[in-house]
């Protein structure tokens, strides 16, 4: 006889029923994982990115496994945010749990566009803008280099939409705790971290880069330990909550990030290697709770940092 | 829903394993759900090992189910570091299976002629079609075509043979059978008078179902293929598993690209972009 | 009955017999894998990191695995340069192969007489410079994360040192290619690449990171990608040989690099997971030479960058 | 030269395996050249995997040898991924092993009174150094202390109680032989005229190897640990599993810290810093 355990958090105005969400572009639009998961349970589902146009994405191969960990470079197909709104939205919210968009362009512009329009939707719980996108005006730099950048496109956003803002950060920087910084300052209500870092496979038998794109973004257990690590830096730089990820799949890699000061977590390569990973992580979080008699789970959140 | 029920991933244990040509093994797996539901041409997604690495499940085709014993068969060629973990299996280990996946293949008119052409390890689901199609009432004829670069690769044939009204088996290096392409066959099944009353299934290497895609095409027959490609999710989540498709109407996301493991493994030939995607 | 095939490499003037180093701080000084490895086989053995003082090193725990890595924080534990010269340098000498001794410091004066006392020693064939150190002068800064600090140290050096200069990259920056090309202009004659990504590991049943020093270099399969993503990034930019590494297991992991564009490579992590990783890997490339019919293995140096 | 032979890494078939409680497994392998060359304290590093996940070899200290059959034992405790790897472990199974490595228990003089505490799965080596000590012409005497939580801990207690002239079980919970800790019989075995003739021998949890130690140091009993510390290389080259050595002295490098995989896993209790190490 298991007493319940109490794994509710506030996050961005939102309350979560559970630390425990899907990251971006691994979980689809829900529907995918509606007949292998218990959707319902998840604390809330981030769609993959959704851009003001459709997108096609990139050629093929997209994807290629790496030791731990996967490349991916799906180039943010997407069927632009009016169809996302009229197809994919509805049956999202039919979940019953907070729908979090995540948002990509090209321009500032692009970005304010879609949150606006995502303002108007009914069910749209919050927007996570992906600022690890090329900015044509950057000269096709990624705003999520640079605090000024960071700060110019969240502010924009800001302005543009009454929703909950969360900012994706990208790992591929000297320093993200100045562009964490930027990004709360410009209006972040929370962060997300990690974005995937840039890498590159070869085919050595066809002596060429196995993605079509050339480089790729890797994600799973092989870049826990960064993710973890930048958790830490940003944790203690910034006041807002933080949304961990990178290689979770399990109750303890997830209480790595708890512990290291965030606030809830998100599985994504995870889904595709087992798609009970999500209970999986709540399960393990709750025996954790129960044998260290935690009764609210929010007291863990960066408890390593004292010390 | 029935779905709920179609598509949780389950242990399955190895009861029986047969090494069936130096490169393949047949692998009988208990597996009832997965034996009650699976189609000719779907798939099972298997977790090849309890850590992370190698990370990503592997997809293998459904060769032939036992819905009454509840076993599922599979045919694994070894060809890396995770079909050898599966083609290593010994009787009792047991893998985290995630099917049916995928759609099936249309089953052809009552009366219909059936042209299987099957290559290489691409027989499994030419073997678990066949099968399928011997079982209907629909008095279908069925003829199949086996190629392979040599005899060694003409793995499981028999089990195609015995499942087919004709069964031709084709080698480049004519070690068995007809020598050379399974092409120059299937030219003379489809040059007859109502070559729209036969209809093509393919499962092979690429070349040879562009190949097979254009034959048809030009001779106007039905023609359905089952390709392969990398996985992630194997469930159309991840958009990691797309080919090029023909012709981009409706709503660009959906129309540019066919995800293989929802959209597919099966697809109408005419359905894919060949020129782009046989790469 | 084989033919040989010829793997020899020329590098920063020296001419290599196999493109297969050992990485520094992985290999300590040589002796330690005397009895397992057929160390006069190694194209070069790099010593772990030779600084003007002897330094003690960080408390334990300095290492703990993760997910296809391990993270380390030895903290750069080493005799000093004097006894390195005095104690270590003779046996390495005596295994016959190209001795590359890695340099680190807390000032720029530090690698400078480093550099000046190992130009003196007797059989020293190069010298591999860690700009990844913190730099008390830029206020613990690395040199490494900035053109301009890694200009100075390497043009400083060079002025003071005679003998082939080989500088380290840390991919813990935003855009490698300026840091890459400042150490080119400031006289670096190789360029090895990639040094660990900071990461960090947390024992949730202590509540605290696992590493005494708390954050720690991933190394390992798992850095893989991000390593050879970086060689294909720098080859583009540079015209001086690189040394790539970074979780090379086999033939194949290191083609990845020699295709990117990578004159040599270095195994590091993987010495300690099979001592016969170095033989495993000249097998590889051997086998794979045969197979594609390469009579001159420098042929295949950035192959895979052409289309 | 011998080195060159003692240290190479090889391939061991598990020839027998035996659960001997829910915890432990006794694994026995076939690995000629170390059941030669073996002395009690070495140990071997095992690779539990091909792949890459866990990526590092697991230290595990030889029991028992037998150099005429080719065997060796080995005592694994599950306590995690590696250890449940080599734990289930079937017979025909093989790992790569890299041994005998680090430096073995120096034996006491002629005549002396050995004394031997262990704790928990650290009874592994004591069994080795039991073994070895039984086999002498010295004629020592042996005593051997042997603690744990619970009776069902005191894994292979047969073992080492079948090679001691005397054997004293300890649970803290007096599930079986005396309640308490090993540290309160082991006063009653020093507290002689004559402490100078025995030598100690220890292996288990830190806190009591630091407790033993003391006693030692404060009778002047000369004593000898086996420590155990995650391990990047087993040989000397990583520095990464190292214990703060007690005296610095001579060159920093070498003595602030000791190599537990070189200059250990055996120390002389005096030559480790308990305060520091002990957390
Ligand atoms: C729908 C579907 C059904 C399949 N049915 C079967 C089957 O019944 N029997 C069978 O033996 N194989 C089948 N395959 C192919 C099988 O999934 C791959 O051979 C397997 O995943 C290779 O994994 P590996 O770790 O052994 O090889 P890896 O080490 O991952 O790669 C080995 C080589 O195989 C290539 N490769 C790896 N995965 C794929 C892939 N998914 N598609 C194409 N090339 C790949 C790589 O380029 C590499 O050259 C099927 C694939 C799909 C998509
Ligand atoms: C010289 C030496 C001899 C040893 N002899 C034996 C033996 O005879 N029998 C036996 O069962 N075990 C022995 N060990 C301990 C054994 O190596 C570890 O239990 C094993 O490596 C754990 O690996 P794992 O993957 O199962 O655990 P992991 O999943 O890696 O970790 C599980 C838990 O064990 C802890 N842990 C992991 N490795 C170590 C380590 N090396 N030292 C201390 N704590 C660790 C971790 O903190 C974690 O809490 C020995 C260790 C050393 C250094
Ligand atoms: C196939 C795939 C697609 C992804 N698509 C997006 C995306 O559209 N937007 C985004 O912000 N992140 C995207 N990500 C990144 C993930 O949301 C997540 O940040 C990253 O994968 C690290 O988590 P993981 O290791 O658990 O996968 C994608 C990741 C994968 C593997
Ligand atoms: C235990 C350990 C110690 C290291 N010490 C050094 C060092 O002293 N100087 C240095 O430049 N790099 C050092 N490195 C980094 C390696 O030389 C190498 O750049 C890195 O580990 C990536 O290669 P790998 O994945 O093959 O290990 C060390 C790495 C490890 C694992
Ligand atoms: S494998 Fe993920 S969409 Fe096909
Ligand atoms: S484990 Fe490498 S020095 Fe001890």
């Amino acid at each position: 006889m298991m007493t319940p355990v109490d794994l509710s958090v506030e996050l961005a105005g939102l309350t979560l029923q559970s630390p425990i969400m899907v990251a971006s572009g691994t979980f689809g639009y829900g529907t995918e994982y509606a007949d292998l998961v218990e959707v319902g349970a998840l604390g809330a589902i981030v769609t993959k990115g959704v851009t003001l146009e459709p997108r096609a994405g990139n050629p093929p191969p997209r994807i290629c496994e790496t030791p731990a960990g996967m490349l991916n470079a799906i180039g943010l197909q997407n069927p632009g945010v009016e169809a996302f709104i009229r197809d994919k939205l509805p049956p999202l919210r039919d979940f019953g749990v907070p729908v979090i968009v995540n948002v990509a362009g090209s321009t500032v512009e692009d970005y304010v566009a879609v949150a606006r329009r995502l303002a108007e939707a009914p069910g749209v719980a919050a927007l996570e803008l992906n600022i690890s996108c090329p900015n044509v005006q950057a000269g096709g730099l990624h705003c999520g280099v640079r605090p000024d950048l960071t700060a110019e496109l969240v502010a924009a956003v800001r302005a543009a939409c009454p929703l909950p803002l969360i900012t994706k950060l990208s790992p591929n920087v000297t320093d993200l705790v100045p562009i964490a910084q930027a990004a709360v300052e410009a209006g972040s209500d929370a962060l997300s971290l990690i974005n995937t870092l840039v890498g590159m496979a070869i085919d050595v038998e066809k002596r060429a880069p196995v993605l079509a794109n050339r480089t790729g973004g890797l994600s799973g257990p092989a870049i826990r330990p960064v993710a973890v690590r930048l958790t830490w830096e940003v944790a203690r730089a910034v006041s807002v909550p933080l949304i961990g990820m990178g290689g979770i799949m399990t109750g303890r890699d997830a209480l790595e990030f708890i512990l290291a000061g965030a606030t809830a977590v998100a599985v994504g390569t995870g889904n595709f290697v087992d798609p009970d990973v999500t209970a999986e992580v709540r399960r393990g979080l709750e025996d954790y709770c129960r044998r260290h008699q935690v009764t609210r789970f929010r007291d863990l959140i960066g408890a390593a940092q004292v010390g | 829903m029935q779905n709920s029920i179609m598509m949780r991933s389950r242990r399955a244990t190895v009861v029986h394993r047969q090494q069936v040509t130096p490169l393949h093994t047949q692998l009988r797996l208990r597996a009832p759900e997965i034996a009650n539901l699976a189609a000719a041409g779907q798939f099972v997604h298997l977790r090849v090992t309890s850590g992370a690495d190698p990370l990503l499940r592997r997809p293998f085709s459904v060769m032939l189910c036992d819905p009454v014993e509840g076993f599922v068969d599979l045919l694994v060629q070894n060809v890396g570091r995770g079909s050898e973990i599966v083609a290593l299996a010994g009787v009792g280990q047991s893998f985290d299976l995630l099917g049916p996946l995928g759609t099936p293949f249309p089953l052809p008119p009552p009366h219909a002629h059936a042209v299987l052409v099957a290559g290489g390890v691409g027989v499994a689901p030419m073997i678990a079609l066949a099968d399928r199609l011997s079982r209907t009432a629909d008095d279908h004829h069925i003829t199949s075509l086996f190629g392979a670069r040599t005899e060694e690769l003409l793995c499981c044939w028999q089990e195609l043979a015995g499942r087919s009204h004709e069964f031709l088996a084709v080698t480049e290096d004519g070690s068995l059978g007809e020598p050379g392409l399974v092409t120059g066959p299937l030219a003379g099944i489809l040059d007859v008078p109502d070559p729209e009353t036969r209809v093509v299934y393919a499962c092979g290497p690429e070349p040879m179902l562009a190949a097979v895609a254009r034959m048809c095409a030009e001779r106007a027959v039905e023609c359905y293929v089952s390709l392969e490609r990398w996985m992630g999710c194997g469930v159309g989540a991840c958009l990691g598993c797309v080919v090029p498709a023909a012709h981009p109407a409706g709503d660009t996301s959906d129309a540019t690209y066919l995800r293989v493991c929802k959209d597919g493994p099966v697809f109408a030939a005419g359905d894919i972009d060949w020129g782009a995607s046989c790469l």
